[in-house]
């Protein structure tokens, strides 16, 4: 039988607290993912249908939205030209912390039937880290519905933390940046 | 101890004098003298005023007579700080005029002929002193930008003071002979209408009221940028001095409107006060210069003023009055933050300008704080007299002017936030990031005095109440202002069970102090933010490194402005094509007359005689 | 001591000098300083020319009218001829005669009389013009002063005749008695001094005298002339004749248009003299105005006032126009810049002439306004109290509107027009810009100074 | 002064209520928007977790007028959110319950925001504010009318004393009294709270959400609360002015959430005007209607 006697709590360690806190954060955080389309391929098609009544994502917590920084989830759908892989990276930058990424389709795991294009990228994972993939050319929808669960379930389990590799890699992935963009000559596409 | 308000005119020239005399030896000193001159005025007026030291004997300038009254004080007191807030900048913008010394003199100059107009008991001497301020300011003007403002000044000044004059010598015909202003209440029937709107109509122009307000978007953007606060919060001020006399003191003119219990004269003022505010507002809204923007700004304020007078209630003209207040005292301060801007950045053009907070914040919270108050909006003064302004006009039901105050105040939202986000706010333009410093001390100083003044009258309106409270007495008007604790006891109500609604502006302040206060924690409480450059901006995966690029200045109510534009020239080609008239006259006559024949003359007398012959006259 | 050698020293100067060249310039100066002072000695009492009584005889009437516009205009001609004589030696017999015409102008009780001297200071004028090199114009003077004095004789020989009497006083109590009938010698005379003093359709003459003046000529017909003018103008209306009914309305309708088409051609004018002259114009239908409506105790300080700044300003602006080459107002802007002394001399003739406070020019126009509303002023005037007051406040808004524009541009362009002035017309110019400063200033001195012409029943007499 | 301190703290209560409520409602409506679409929707609480998430995100800050805005910002709501009676005796500052209070200091709040937007430097943000301000303007002016005339009649320009005279039978609520000004009233407060077709100004796929383009984190938590708390004051408003306030919090709920829901309904089946389109509308109708209303009721006496 359990004491009844009154014991004083145990005072947590900052750690612990912080602990505690980013629980309850990660709680909020994966009912409550926003998401950043970046839509340059195929696979953007599925999105509409997993937004409206057929899915219906709001039910997961989750939206559309306007700009990075507001947003918690970047979606890659499909294959990423080098032109835009600048920009993908800038916009992944941009967005405020903890952050994740989906890659949808297999042009961001291996190349898909772009694998052998000179302009697209084959592995999105060598420029940004990615959380969760949904495979398939193109995935149905739901394979996408399924990627964001999962995507919700390994915030649950503190395991989406691409955005924490992101800074202890930083080099490894800056460097693949580069190799993969060259040296960007130009400064500014449209006022030189 | 006792002083008669001649020694203040007579010290103020007498210090106009030396300010050119050292100005001619020393640029700089010339103009600190008009700091200590108008330092020492304002305190000696404003001292002597509220402890009934100032009298009105004359042993110098025999020739008038003052007397001094509650709003004489009122007036005299806010002007004169407002140029000794003034003079603060004199010594910095110095360099840059054509004649220092002048500048110096005339700037003393002007504040005394505004004393003497807020004083004069003897009517032909205030408009003495009315139009020594407009050629003692006209020379100011074209030390600025351009010289022909100068001459749109001058002649609708002229048009407002002889407007006056000619009210002035109706009173005088009226009254047997005299010239005491107590004569302006009673002249009665068909003098009082002419005296009535010929005195309007030199309070319009002073004013800057429609239609008589073309100079003065003209003068306050071209006219060197501490001249412009001078005439935005001094010297505008004449005009509702005149205006207080005209619309307050001479009571309702004409027939009343049965429905709205307005006097017919009294509600034509009002709609044009309207109308002024909506065109101001308007036309401040689509201008790309900040002085410009501030003038129709001031012109608009200034629509207020005469819709506060001419509800003839406690309420409205004390609403009017409050508003001279808390406008001199933003307006002032708005244009002086703007001069500060100039004289760094050397442009008031919006477009040109950007990011000047990361150099300026001092005075961008002075322009911040100012514009709370033109916008009237609480915790700065500008909210208790547009309240005031509201209640009264709503008392009345006037909806027509309803919908002007209210149009005015949300518009004014508008344009003062125009320079706040052009000017101060975006992105730091490179020219900027080197040249532009915050202004030094002595240029902060009556900056922040003036905003201190803002937040002052805007939470503890008690002393000014009173002033007014005052005024009315000291003016025999049925008029007064309840205070009720700290709160105004506004409108009484009608309606048994509710009590009367208060504004108590400590409250809102202090409330807002505590929302703000509740604010901060939770923003303290929260993880740190990441401290980003600028141009880390969200650009659509864009990249962008030109500054101009990301800064949006030019057109900024570009698609309000469109459905108006057409109609904005009306009244400046109206006078544009009046001068055009005469000039159309004037070579006409030139084309009949000066020939260089004799025969023309010749004929001419023929042509009379002939007329004469032949008409009933022989 | 007799006012008759105001007339006579400066005819026998004139004279003298026709013998003896060498001395002319200083018996000029000398008689003309004379002629300044001597007025302040004189007696108040009329002269008798000829041994017969005033009816009958010519007379001259000196009075405290007469002794102002004496010492006005005297002074204002020995201030013309001390800054001018040096460069023009030749013309000071022409200027003494001017002189003795103008002094006998003033003086003068008898209308035949009167006619002499329009046309002794006339022909002096004419000759004073040829000094501006343009022939033409002069000639053009020559034929409408000509007319115009033909036409002020024919007025008095039908005057003669009706009344039988040249004498002012005796021809106002005929006037007073016959209103009806001398109606149309009255307008025949009224045309020919209007001639003279530029009312409006009988002054074209006046562009091509002014608007080519040199130093001499501009100072002394805008000044001195005008001012004269002006005076026995005032003269003839306040105490010959009483205008009132439909003459009344026509010379109203003279005067009021003169006023504001002088005011409008100025602003519609870009060459500084141009623009002084036609101000000018509307100056003397103020002036005339005045006189018309029974206030010509203002009316005779106006035209004074009006004198000493047209003096400085057409000085100033004949001088910088020798100097540019032009007297466009885009030539001479910024001409201030290194003339500062000139300049605020030129500011404040203006600025006085725009009736602005402290200066001489406010206390004038303002004091002749309320004039206009005094409780017990009845106008002869048809519109009233009222209408006049407004014409003339809308002509000062016009004139101030040009005159700020053309100081603004001489003070605040940037130039480098340098212009010598000689030190003693800096000297002059300053002292007349002092004065008008000074009669300004001491507004209780000029009241009774004012009052002094006013007899007790309150309306101004010439005699 | 301890009176006061319970003041103070009773209107903090004020506020926490309206944003608990306004955030509730929120969720709520989304759910009901959802089902309309034969969707599921989110929880009833999601917009609390939305909130939540974003204050628990690190973010960025352009500077300190990017911050100082925000907290100016939530600041002038919360005190003005203070001041706003929920029924006729629940107020927390009793008598200084003006109208034009709410009307002045929400602008505050109203500035704050536009200053921190500004401050960002992103144009889009400036945009974003030029067009709110200028929609303010638009839907203000007639709403401004109506609300006079209601001072007019009632005598007195306190929220609760218009609500207990429509309580106590001197007026019809004023819905019923003055259905021209009702109409107008709602067309401005779906301006107000930025509701189709009015929400031009935030525009997420043309301008990137407008002023809320920079902000992410708390800032962005910080200017959800402030919307919450800005369009309870807004609802609530318009509950005392035209639907009789209410005498127990219970009707105050129902009142609320009726107001909300229908007009969240109406602005769901609605497409986006441009802004000129706005702005005429707004002077076009409605301000007739407001003027034709005031003159019936003010001059002619007309009140049903």
């Amino acid at each position: 039988m359990e004491s009844t006697k009154y014991t004083q709590p145990v005072a947590l360690s900052k750690k612990q607290v912080d602990r505690k806190w980013w629980e309850i954060g990660d709680f909020f955080r994966r009912n409550s993912l926003w998401m950043l389309m970046y839509c340059t391929g195929c696979c953007a098609i599925e999105l509409p249908p997993a937004m409206t009544s057929a899915y219906d994502m709001e039910r997961l917590g989750m939206g559309p939205m306007a700009t990075p920084r507001q947003a918690d989830v970047l979606l890659v759908t499909g294959y990423l030209s080098l032109k835009t892989l600048r920009r993908l990276i800038y916009t992944y930058e941009q967005m405020s912390e903890p952050k994740y990424v989906v890659g949808f389709g297999s042009c961001t795991i291996n190349g898909g039937i772009y694998h052998d294009s000179h302009a697209v990228i084959n592995q999105l994972d060598q420029y940004i880290p990615v959380d969760s993939y949904v495979a398939g050319c193109m995935p149905n929808t739901e394979a996408v519905m399924n990627g964001f669960v999962d995507l919700i379930e390994l915030i649950k389990n503190k395991k989406a933390n691409g955005w924490k590799n992101y800074h202890t890699n930083n080099a490894w992935y800056k460097k693949n940046q580069i190799d993969a963009l060259g040296e960007v000559r130009i400064k500014d596409e449209f006022h030189q | 101890m006792e002083l008669s308000i001649e020694i203040f005119i007579l010290a103020t020239l007498a210090f106009g004098l030396m300010a050119y005399v050292i100005g001619r030896l020393h640029k700089q000193l010339g103009s600190i003298m008009t700091i200590l001159g108008s330092l020492t005025i304002f305190g000696g007026i404003a001292y002597l005023g509220f402890t009934g030291g100032l009298t009105g004997e004359t042993a110098y300038l025999t020739f008038t007579q003052f007397e001094i009254s509650e709003f004489g004080l009122f007036f005299a007191i806010i002007v004169s700080f407002v140029f000794a807030m003034v003079s603060f900048f004199n010594p910095f913008f110095i360099k840059q005029y054509k004649y220092p010394a002048l500048y110096s003199m005339l700037f003393m100059f002007s504040l005394a002929g505004a004393i003497g107009v807020f004083f004069s008991s003897n009517l032909l001497y205030l408009f003495f002193f009315f139009e020594f301020v407009v050629w003692t300011s006209l020379f100011l003007i074209p030390m600025g930008r351009s010289k022909k403002a100068a001459s749109w000044y001058y002649g609708f000044s002229a048009a407002g003071s002889f407007m006056l004059l000619f009210a002035i010598l109706m009173i005088y015909n009226a009254n047997n002979g005299s010239f005491h202003i107590s004569g302006i209440g009673s002249v009665t029937g068909t003098t009082q209408i002419i005296v009535f709107i010929f005195m309007s109509g030199a309070a319009f122009t002073k004013l800057g009221a429609f239609p008589l307000h073309i100079w003065l978007p003209k003068v306050l953007t071209n006219a060197p940028d501490p001249v412009s606060a001078v005439f935005s919060g001094g010297l505008e001020k004449l005009g509702a001095f005149v205006a207080l006399l005209a619309i307050v003191n001479m009571g309702g003119i004409g027939f009343i409107i049965p429905s709205i219990d307005m006097y017919f004269g009294q509600m034509i003022i009002a709609t044009l006060g309207a109308l002024t505010i909506v065109f101001g507002t308007l036309m401040a809204i689509r201008q790309d210069d900040a002085k410009k923007l501030l003038a129709y700004s001031s012109m608009s304020n200034g629509g207020y003023i005469l819709v506060g007078f001419s509800m003839l209630t406690s309420q409205g003209v004390a609403g009017g009055l409050y508003h001279i207040v808390a406008h001199a005292i933003a307006s002032t301060a708005a244009f002086l933050a703007i001069a500060a801007v100039a004289r760094v950045a050397g442009t008031t053009k919006m477009k040109e300008l950007g990011g000047i907070i990361h150099k300026m914040p001092v005075t961008y919270m002075v322009y911040l704080i100012a514009i709370i108050s033109m916008a009237g909006i609480p915790p700065m003064g500008g909210f208790i007299s547009k309240w005031m302004i509201f209640q009264a006009v709503i008392d009345k039901g006037m909806i027509f002017i309803a919908i002007a105050t209210v149009f005015g105040s949300i518009g004014s939202f508008l344009y003062v936030f125009r320079p706040l986000a052009a000017l101060f706010l975006g992105q730091e333009l490179p020219q900027f990031k080197k040249t532009v410093k915050e202004a030094p001390f002595f240029m902060l100083l009556p900056m922040i005095i003036l905003s201190l003044l803002s937040v002052y009258t805007g939470v503890l309106p008690g002393v000014i109440i009173d002033f007014i409270n005052k005024i009315f007495v000291d003016m025999q008007l049925n008029y007064n202002i309840v205070m009720n604790g700290f709160a105004i006891e506004g409108y009484t109500s009608g309606i048994e069970g509710v009590g009367p609604s208060l504004l108590n502006p400590l409250l809102i302040a202090c409330v807002f102090g505590v929302g703000v206060f509740v604010a901060f924690l939770i923003f303290i409480v929260l993880k740190k933010s990441k401290k980003i450059d600028l141009m880390d901006t969200y650009t659509a995966g864009n990249f962008v490194y030109t500054e101009e690029h990301l800064h949006y200045s030019v057109d900024f109510y570009a698609p309000l402005e469109r459905l108006y534009e057409k109609y904005i020239h009306i009244m400046k080609n109206f006078y544009k094509s009046l001068a055009n008239k005469v000039r159309e006259f004037g070579a006409f006559m030139k084309y009949f007359f000066f020939t260089n024949k004799p025969e023309i003359t010749v004929f001419w007398i023929v042509a009379l005689m002939v007329f004469l012959l032949w008409g009933d006259v022989l | 001591m007799s006012a008759i050698l105001l007339i006579a020293v400066p005819l026998l100067a004139a004279f003298i000098s026709i013998l003896v060249k060498k001395v002319s310039p200083y018996l000029l100066l000398l008689v003309s300083l004379f002629a300044l002072v001597y007025p302040f000695f004189m007696d108040m009492s009329d002269v008798i020319i000829g041994g017969f009584d005033s009816p009958i005889g010519i007379n001259l009437v000196v009075n405290k009218f007469a002794l102002t516009s004496l010492i006005a205009v005297n002074g204002l001609f020995f201030l013309v001829v001390a800054v001018n004589i040096a460069q023009y030696k030749k013309l000071s017999s022409i200027l003494l005669v001017a002189l003795a015409g103008l002094n006998g102008l003033l003086l003068t009780g008898d209308l035949f009389n009167l006619f002499v001297f329009i046309e002794i200071s006339g022909i002096a004028a004419y000759l004073i013009t040829t000094t501006n090199k343009k022939p033409l114009q002069t000639f053009n003077y020559l034929v409408a002063g000509t007319v115009g004095s033909s036409l002020y004789l024919l007025g008095l020989i039908i005057l003669y005749n009706m009344s039988g009497t040249l004498n002012m006083a005796d021809m106002a109590t005929f006037v007073e008695g016959n209103g009806m009938y001398t109606l149309f010698p009255f307008l025949l005379m009224f045309i020919g001094l209007g001639v003279e003093a530029k009312l409006l359709p009988f002054n074209s003459w006046v562009k091509g005298i002014l608007g080519h003046s040199n130093n001499l000529s501009g100072a002394m017909i805008a000044s001195v002339y005008a001012t004269a003018i002006a005076l026995v103008f005032g003269k003839l209306l306040a105490g010959v004749f009483q205008i009132e009914g439909t003459l009344a309305l026509i010379i109203a309708l003279v005067l009021g248009i003169t006023i504001l088409a002088g005011e409008a051609m100025a602003y519609a004018s870009t060459k500084a003299r141009e623009i002084l002259l036609y101000s000018s114009i509307a100056q003397a239908g103020i002036v005339i105005l005045l006189f018309t409506v029974g206030l010509g105790a203002w009316a005779t300080f106006f035209a004074i006032a009006n004198g000493v700044s047209k003096f400085i300003l057409f000085g100033v602006v004949n001088r910088l126009t020798e100097e540019v080459g032009s007297d466009e107002m885009d030539q001479l802007k910024g001409s201030f810049v290194n003339n500062k002394l000139i300049g605020v001399s030129f500011t404040v003739a203006a600025l006085s002439i725009l009736g602005l406070p402290l200066f001489f020019g406010f206390v004038v126009k303002m004091n002749s306004l309320i004039g206009f509303f005094e409780p017990d002023f009845v106008s002869n005037l048809p519109g009233g109290n009222f209408i006049f007051p407004i014409i003339i406040l809308v002509a000062s808004v016009i004139e101030g509107v040009y005159f700020v524009k053309l100081l603004t541009k001489l003070w605040y362009k940037d130039s480098d027009v340098k212009v010598n002035f000689t030190p003693l017309f800096k000297y002059v110019v300053v002292v007349l810009a002092v004065a008008l400063i000074v009669f300004g200033l001491f507004q209780g001195e000029v009241e009774e100074l004012v009052a002094s012409l006013i007899n007790p029943g309150g309306v101004f007499i010439w005699n | 002064m301890i009176e006061i301190l319970m003041n103070i703290g009773f209107g903090l209560g004020v506020a926490t209520f309206g944003f608990v409520l306004q955030t509730a409602m929120g969720g709520i409506n989304r759910k009901i928007a959802a089902r309309l679409q034969k969707r599921r929707g989110p929880k009833w609480y999601q917009e609390f977790i939305d909130i939540f998430k974003l204050l628990s995100k690190r973010a960025t800050s352009h500077g300190w007028i990017f911050d100082f805005g925000v907290i100016m910002a939530l600041g002038g709501i919360i005190g003005t959110a203070m001041f706003m009676p929920i029924t006729s005796s629940i107020v927390a500052f009793e008598g200084y319950d003006n109208f034009f209070i709410f009307v002045y200091l929400i602008a505050v709040g109203m500035l704050g925001m536009a200053m921190s937007a500004s401050g960002s430097g992103n144009p889009l943000a400036s945009i974003g504010v030029m067009r709110a301000l200028t929609t303010m303007l638009a839907y203000e002016v007639p709403f401004m009318v109506v609300v006079m005339t209601i001072i007019k009649l009632t005598g007195t320009s306190s929220l609760t004393g218009i609500a207990v005279a429509q309580q106590t039978g001197d007026f019809n609520w004023f819905m019923i009294a003055l259905p021209l000004g009702f109409i107008v009233a709602v067309m401005s407060l779906m301006g107000m709270l930025g509701k189709k077709p009015f929400e031009t100004y935030i525009a997420p796929a043309e301008i990137a959400s407008g002023p809320m383009v920079e902000y992410g984190g708390k800032q962005l938590g910080m200017l959800f609360i402030m919307h919450e708390i800005t369009i309870f004051i807004e609802v609530s408003l318009f509950v005392h002015l035209f639907l009789g306030g209410a005498e127990t919090i219970i009707m105050f709920l129902i009142k609320y959430f009726i107001v909300y829901a229908v007009l969240n309904l109406v602005s769901n089946v609605l497409g986006r005007f441009k802004i000129d389109q706005v702005v005429t509308f707004f002077f076009k109708w409605p301000l007739f209607f407001a003027v034709v209303q005031a003159m019936i009721a003010i001059h002619l006496g007309w009140v049903i």
